[in-house]
């Protein structure tokens, strides 16, 4: 599991607000909630009352004759039904600003799949397992599923989209403070069965977590500026992070034993049979073909299941991940 | 055991209300010439009403054929009200369905090619996508990110041509209206709902609509 | 005794209670399985849905005790799939939908209506049979690789994912027909089997309830049905109506899905609304209070449930006018709701209460009906949805709505006809108790799970984060509770049956039908079938009061 | 109406069931169960018609196409078949109602025949289909459509066939034991509540194809 930072909460119900949203949100929230309160009271108060008042003394009370009263009865249905028509607009309030996005919103492109959540930015930069926003700023999600159904939910946020294959669904915020925030997946997607052993490695729903940093425009410019990766940092090191943050662990073991893929264990320099009988020397070109087009060279005995990478990885992020894993001995 | 008593609607089940032939053999004729009619009308094309007519023809035909085959003329108005009910429900189903399919964007409707390329579905097909990539090469590490605006929309540079809006095509409207809708597919639907209701924002967002907030 | 209910020949000179009577009027297995006696029918259904419940509340335990620690506590995420996969679909498809309406509603509604039978005695027992078949297969998913794809069946996920998906959907399917029968049969035999007198507002209310669940169980279910079917042959074939890599659309399952699945909360709930209104009234021993107005709310709440399952989808990608019309059509559910509530409450206003087990489980059902309803509210809003939506929030909601008000409402509706079934009274002071057990149990689990969900954690979760443990380990203590009091409950019927005292034909000074014959009833109810004189709930002694409802 | 005119025509074996007051009764709730039945095997289809539409709709110029390929000539011979057979049931019913035995039983084999009929053209054209590899989903191999998801065309029509087919065959079986019974001489005038059930079941199936027919055939 992805350690995932912690939810704030700071009243009895609900996180702490942190986008512009939440509040409107919140304020829904407060007005329902002390509509249910006031109505559960209205209910159960009397109820109590009777229940105590007109126990069974002896046998044969007799009971009330009054069996109906029209006018009462109108007033508990149009009178609730005013305090309905009330509720669903200040639901659709809140709702109506969530769903239409300012125009200009820095829009980032969601992939959500098996077990993790990815973030392409208009630049090209993509970045796996974490979503930099800058402050203050709107920000706009469109997201979509390789496989099945995921759903995007940010509690502090108060946001949440289903990501659907083949489909588009999109949602915005603007995140009002500088912290790191829990992204949560909350459309059941499955587990994997068994779990990898290493158990940093997301295994199912549960794990699909992601995280959104909420940095100032300049240093969210800074970030995005170098492409949101520390140079300064040796290639097999950024490898070793991009192997995990892209889930390819979830298929691809690092100590030889059988998963989805081929072990990465011993790799580079192996020779590897392909399912049309062919050979092939594991080595660079392999190495990067394979990953931005999986199926152009199928290994012999596994399924074709690896997704494509092209254009989501930068060519320094698959050099980096060659780098990793030629170190894979 | 009257058969003289077509003709009004029947009250004591236990006589069987008995049709002359000839009335079965009307209904026939009439269901035979309304196929001739809805096959004939097929080499017609009338384009959108092509279906309506289809429709229209088939449920006189399922009409004739309940009220007479199936005596629910003169049967009980319950089996009448039974039989309503199924089209009533049915209709529900498929108009709040279709409510929802209609109004919500769809994949096609904005990559315009299909199918989509489900294992990477931000790659290539959207017109929104192959406009960025035109500006930015994926992946292309001499693209330095200085220059203010390269961030379109976001940082101030109200006149810098959105990521959406590429430079080829500005004027075209059908890849680009649909991408920039785009990728928030259903999002036009609830523009003209929020305008229909508080009737603050626009019908129709797009990237070049003022900022709301 | 019988005020105003004259039925001849039934209770003056009562034989013993060892009289023949529907469960000793033949002996032997194959007289059950071959017995067309709606009652025999109705004991052998309540027999099948108590063992899916406690096979359903067995999962349910398993998955609340994995939920004590994040992480795993005792069995793999894998594992733990399945268990609430098939917590869910047997406790909704073996045993909500069918147990009220199969169990006392097969039990019930002749004896309340006067008839001997149900309309269709053979296709009654054929129901039961097809809901032992499709629970065969449904079961069967145990041993052929499980299923995990929860209970809704979502797809692309449970066309793409292994396991028993093929058997289990094929189950439900046949479930569905055992379904739509019950409900077919229920409706003809209201309809056409009245005895005379029995004018529509002399039906008791549980066969208004009853007849509303038959209308939607007969108009939803053929949508599961073919719901099933095509993931059936998508999974098998993949023919690609719902695949979006074929062209399909996923979210169209959830409107097919939905379509039946939302109106069936209702086939869920309905049944037990009818059991609180006799409980309340016979109970309470006074005139109901709006019984026309708790009628027409059934049969309302059964026609617009029909319009508002996309408030399951406000997230789904669902178009957005879509959502807000579904939400709109939502709120009106909420009035059929209230007014039901509203006219309980007023039923208990100058009544005489006796608090019996079937009393106390009618409180319990008001108050944690009033929460589960209540609460509705937050989910039906599109603003608060978008927070709460696949959170415990949710989870809670619906186990208030489903085992708050349904299961609550079931286990002391089976106390309260448990001595006309059975010819045997048992100890209401256990039966209090197993009450009060289940009420603060119940609560001890699902409220805790209102706070977890609005705070962010999501429903299906294996592991979670460690800030939500404290309220999770509440919570799988107050499940502890709950299954202590099913296990009173039980041992309390159970033993009733050997050292309970033979009940009178009328333990409860009940007006309608089924109290004026004998106990337990003889094989076609009633020796002469009676004329019907007054409504099921004229207590009162003031005649005059009472011609509102005779019309 | 004489009760003795009634009695004789009383089959030998019909009695009412035990739970039923009068024949009525019994006869009204026959048909309404019926009834209730058609409504649930009208929403059972009406979901496909509903993912037709949906997906005609969204893949318009693929439907277009997609339907070309379905033969006109024997859809439209299948309509006249089932019109015809529909015909026939309702004179069959007729028949039973004036206590006719040997016509009851004559229109029932017609019925039945033209059932046979339908299900063999229904086999010429499936043929056809599955040789040039128009097929649902993943299994749609036919070259040279110019348009996306063809398939989806073809799930949709084979789902909505392939279940009315099955009813076809579920009402052949159903009228046999119709006709089994008539020859038997189990119904009469007053009791024929099986023959009209049975017909009302194959007027919906004739019915659905009313629809089937120009949906997917015609207009595509």
């Amino acid at each position: 599991m992805m350690t995932a930072p912690k939810i704030d909460i700071d009243s009895f119900w609900l996180p702490k607000a942190t986008s512009t949203l939440a509040g409107q949100v919140d304020s829904a929230w407060n007005i329902v909630l002390y509509t249910c309160i006031v109505f559960f009271l209205l209910l159960m108060v009397p109820t109590g009352y009777f229940l105590m008042k007109y126990r069974r003394k002896k046998e044969g009370e007799v009971t009330s004759a009054i069996d109906h009263s029209t006018t009462i009865e109108v007033v508990w249905t149009t009178i609730p039904l005013g305090v309905l028509v009330v509720l669903f607009f200040v639901g659709l309030t809140p709702w109506v600003s969530a769903k239409v996005a300012p125009a200009g919103a820095l829009e980032i492109n969601v992939t959500a799949k098996k077990w993790n959540w990815s973030f392409q930015y208009p630049d090209g930069t993509v970045s796996a397992g974490k979503l930099i926003v800058p402050k203050g700023k709107p920000v706009k999600l469109t997201l979509s599923s390789v496989d099945v159904i995921h759903s995007f939910y940010v509690p502090e946020f108060r946001i949440k989209q289903d990501a659907v294959p083949g489909l588009y669904t999109s949602l915005w915020f603007e995140a009002t403070e500088i912290k790191d925030l829990t992204v949560l997946c909350t459309e059941y997607c499955g587990n994997a069965d068994p779990c990898p052993k290493d158990e940093s490695i997301p295994c199912g729903h549960s794990d699909m977590l992601a995280t959104v940093s909420v940095l100032d425009e300049t240093k969210f410019k800074e970030w995005l500026e170098t492409g949101g990766e520390d140079k300064s940092t040796p290639p097999a090191e950024r490898g070793k992070a991009l192997f995990a943050s892209w889930g390819c662990a979830t298929c691809h073991s690092l100590d030889g034993s059988k998963a989805t893929g081929p072990t990465m264990k011993g790799l580079f320099g192996r020779k590897e049979e392909l399912a049309d009988g062919s050979t092939v020397s594991v080595d660079e070109n392999y190495l990067r073909e394979s990953i931005l087009v999986p199926t152009a060279k199928q290994v012999k005995g596994f399924p074709l299941v690896m997704p494509t990478f092209q254009g989501q990885l930068k060519p320094s992020q698959v050099d980096a991940l060659i780098a990793f894993l030629k170190e894979q001995k | 055991m009257s058969s003289h008593d077509h003709g009004h609607a029947i009250g004591g089940d236990h006589v069987p209300h008995v049709l002359p032939y000839a009335a079965y053999f009307a209904t026939w004729g009439a269901l035979m010439f309304f196929t001739i009619i809805t096959v004939g009308a097929s080499y017609v094309n009338f384009g959108p009403a092509n279906l309506l007519i289809a429709v229209v023809i088939a449920t006189l035909k399922a009409t004739i054929v309940a009220a007479i085959f199936m005596h629910l003329w003169f049967d009980h108005r319950m089996h009448s009200m039974i039989l309503g009910s199924a089209g009533l429900f049915l209709a529900i189903f498929i108009a709040f369905t279709m409510f929802d399919t209609e109004s919500r964007g769809h994949l096609e409707s904005i990559t315009g090619e299909r199918p989509a390329d489900m294992s990477n579905p931000f790659l290539g097909g959207s017109a929104r996508q192959k406009a960025m990539n035109a500006l930015y090469p994926v992946g292309s590490n001499s693209v330095k990110l200085s220059a203010p605006g390269i961030v379109p929309g976001v940082f101030d540079v109200p006149a810098a041509p959105s990521a959406s809006a590429a430079p080829e095509a500005s004027a075209t409207v059908s890849p680009e209206a649909s991408a920039s809708a785009s990728a928030s597919a259903s999002v036009a639907a609830s523009g003209s709902t929020s305008a229909s209701v508080s009737g603050s924002v626009s019908a129709a967002p797009s990237a070049s609509a003022p900022p709301k907030h | 005794m019988a005020q105003g209910v004259a039925v001849p020949g039934t209770h003056e000179d009562h034989p013993s209670p060892k009289a023949k009577n529907y469960i000793n009027a033949e002996a032997g297995v194959w007289s059950w399985l071959t017995t067309v006696d709606h009652k025999r029918i109705g004991l052998m259904y309540l027999v099948s849905t108590l063992i899916a419940f406690a096979l359903g509340g067995f999962f349910a335990i398993l998955v609340r005790l994995e939920l004590l620690t994040p992480k795993k506590t005792f069995m793999s995420g894998h594992m733990y799939n399945q268990a609430f996969t098939l917590h869910g679909a047997i406790m909704v498809f073996l045993f909500i939908i069918p147990s009220v309406p199969g169990a006392l509603g097969n039990f019930l509604l002749p004896i309340m209506v006067g008839a001997k039978d149900v309309a269709f005695p053979k296709l009654n027992l054929m129901s039961l049979y097809l809901y032992w078949i499709g629970a065969l297969f449904t079961l069967s998913s145990l041993v052929l690789g499980g299923l995990e794809t929860g209970w809704t069946f979502y797809v692309p996920y449970s066309s793409t994912t292994g396991g028993a998906v093929i058997a289990v959907t094929f189950g439900v399917f046949v479930m569905g027909f055992s379904s739509i029968l019950t409900g077919l049969n229920f409706v003809v035999t209201i309809h056409k089997l009245r005895a005379p007198g029995m004018g529509w507002f002399r039906l008791p209310l549980f066969l208004w309830a009853t007849y509303a669940t038959s209308l939607v169980q007969i108009l939803a279910t053929p949508v599961l049905a073919i719901t099933l079917l095509l993931l059936l042959f998508e999974k098998a074939f993949q023919i690609g109506i719902f695949d979006p890599k074929l062209g399909g659309d996923p979210v169209l399952f959830q409107h097919f899905f939905w379509f039946y699945s939302h109106p069936a909360v209702y086939i869920m709930i309905l049944p037990g609304f009818g059991i609180a209104s006799e409980l309340i009234a016979v109970h309470a021993h006074r005139k109901v209070f709006g019984y026309r107005a708790i009628a027409f709310s059934s049969v309302a709440i059964a026609l617009i449930g029909f319009l508002v399952w996309g408030h399951h989808m406000f997230v789904s990608g669902q178009s957005e006018l879509a959502s807000t019309i579904f939400s709109a059509l939502t709120f009106l559910v909420a009035v059929p709701t209230g007014i039901k509530m509203f006219n309980w409450i007023s039923t208990l206003w100058r009544s005489s209460i006796a608090w019996t087990t079937p009393m106390a489980y009618a409180a319990a059902f008001l108050f944690l009906f009033a929460i589960g309803g209540l609460t509705g509210l937050f989910c039906g809003m599109l603003g608060t949805d978008m927070h709460i939506h696949d959170t415990y929030f949710v989870v809670a909601h619906f186990h208030y709505v489903m085992m708050g008000g349904t299961v609550v409402a079931f286990v002391g509706g089976l106390h309260h006809w448990w001595p006309k079934m059975t010819g045997k009274m048992y100890s209401d002071k256990l039966g209090k108790l197993s009450a009060l057990l289940l009420f603060v149990g119940f609560n001890a689990t699902f409220f805790p799970q209102f706070i977890l969900g609005s705070r962010g954690m999501p429903r299906r979760y294996y592991n979670y984060l460690d800030q939500f443990q404290p309220l999770h380990q509440f919570s799988t203590v107050g499940s502890w509770i709950i299954g202590l009091a099913f296990l009173v409950a039980l041992y309390n019927l159970l033993d009733s049956l050997k050292n309970g005292a033979d009940a009178p034909d009328n333990p409860w000074g009940g007006l309608s039908l089924e109290w004026q014959t004998a106990t337990p009833p003889p094989t076609e109810n009633f020796p002469v079938t009676p004329r019907v004189t007054h409504g099921p709930y004229d207590y009162s002694d003031d005649r005059n009061a009472t011609g509102a409802s005779d019309s | 109406m004489s009760a003795s005119a009634n009695d004789e025509k009383l089959s030998p074996d019909f009695h009412v069931a035990h739970h039923f007051d009068t024949a009525d009764q019994q006869f009204d709730s026959a048909r309404m169960g019926i009834w209730l039945f058609l409504v649930t095997e009208i929403l059972f289809f009406g979901g496909l018609f509903c993912a037709f539409f949906i997906y005609r709709s969204w893949y318009f110029s693929s439907f277009v196409e997609a339907h070309h390929h379905l033969d006109k000539v024997m859809g439209a011979v299948n309509t006249c078949v089932l019109i015809f057979s529909s015909l026939t049931m309702a004179l069959a019913v007729r028949s039973a109602q004036v206590n006719d035995k040997a016509k009851t039983v004559g229109f029932l084999i017609v019925t039945i025949l033209c059932a046979f009929g339908f299900l063999v053209v229904k086999y010429f054209e499936y043929q056809h289909k599955i040789h040039d590899g128009l097929l649902p989903g993943v299994h749609f191999t036919a070259q040279g459509f110019s348009s996306p998801h063809p398939g989806t065309f073809f799930a949709v029509y084979f789902m909505m066939t392939g279940i009315h087919g099955l009813h076809v065959i579920i009402g052949i079986g159903l009228i046999l034991w119709i006709l089994l019974r008539a020859q038997r001489g189990d119904f009469s005038a007053r009791y024929y509540a099986p023959v009209e059930g049975v017909g009302l079941y194959w007027h919906l199936v004739d019915l659905v194809w009313i629809y089937l027919f120009p949906l997917l055939y015609l207009v595509g």
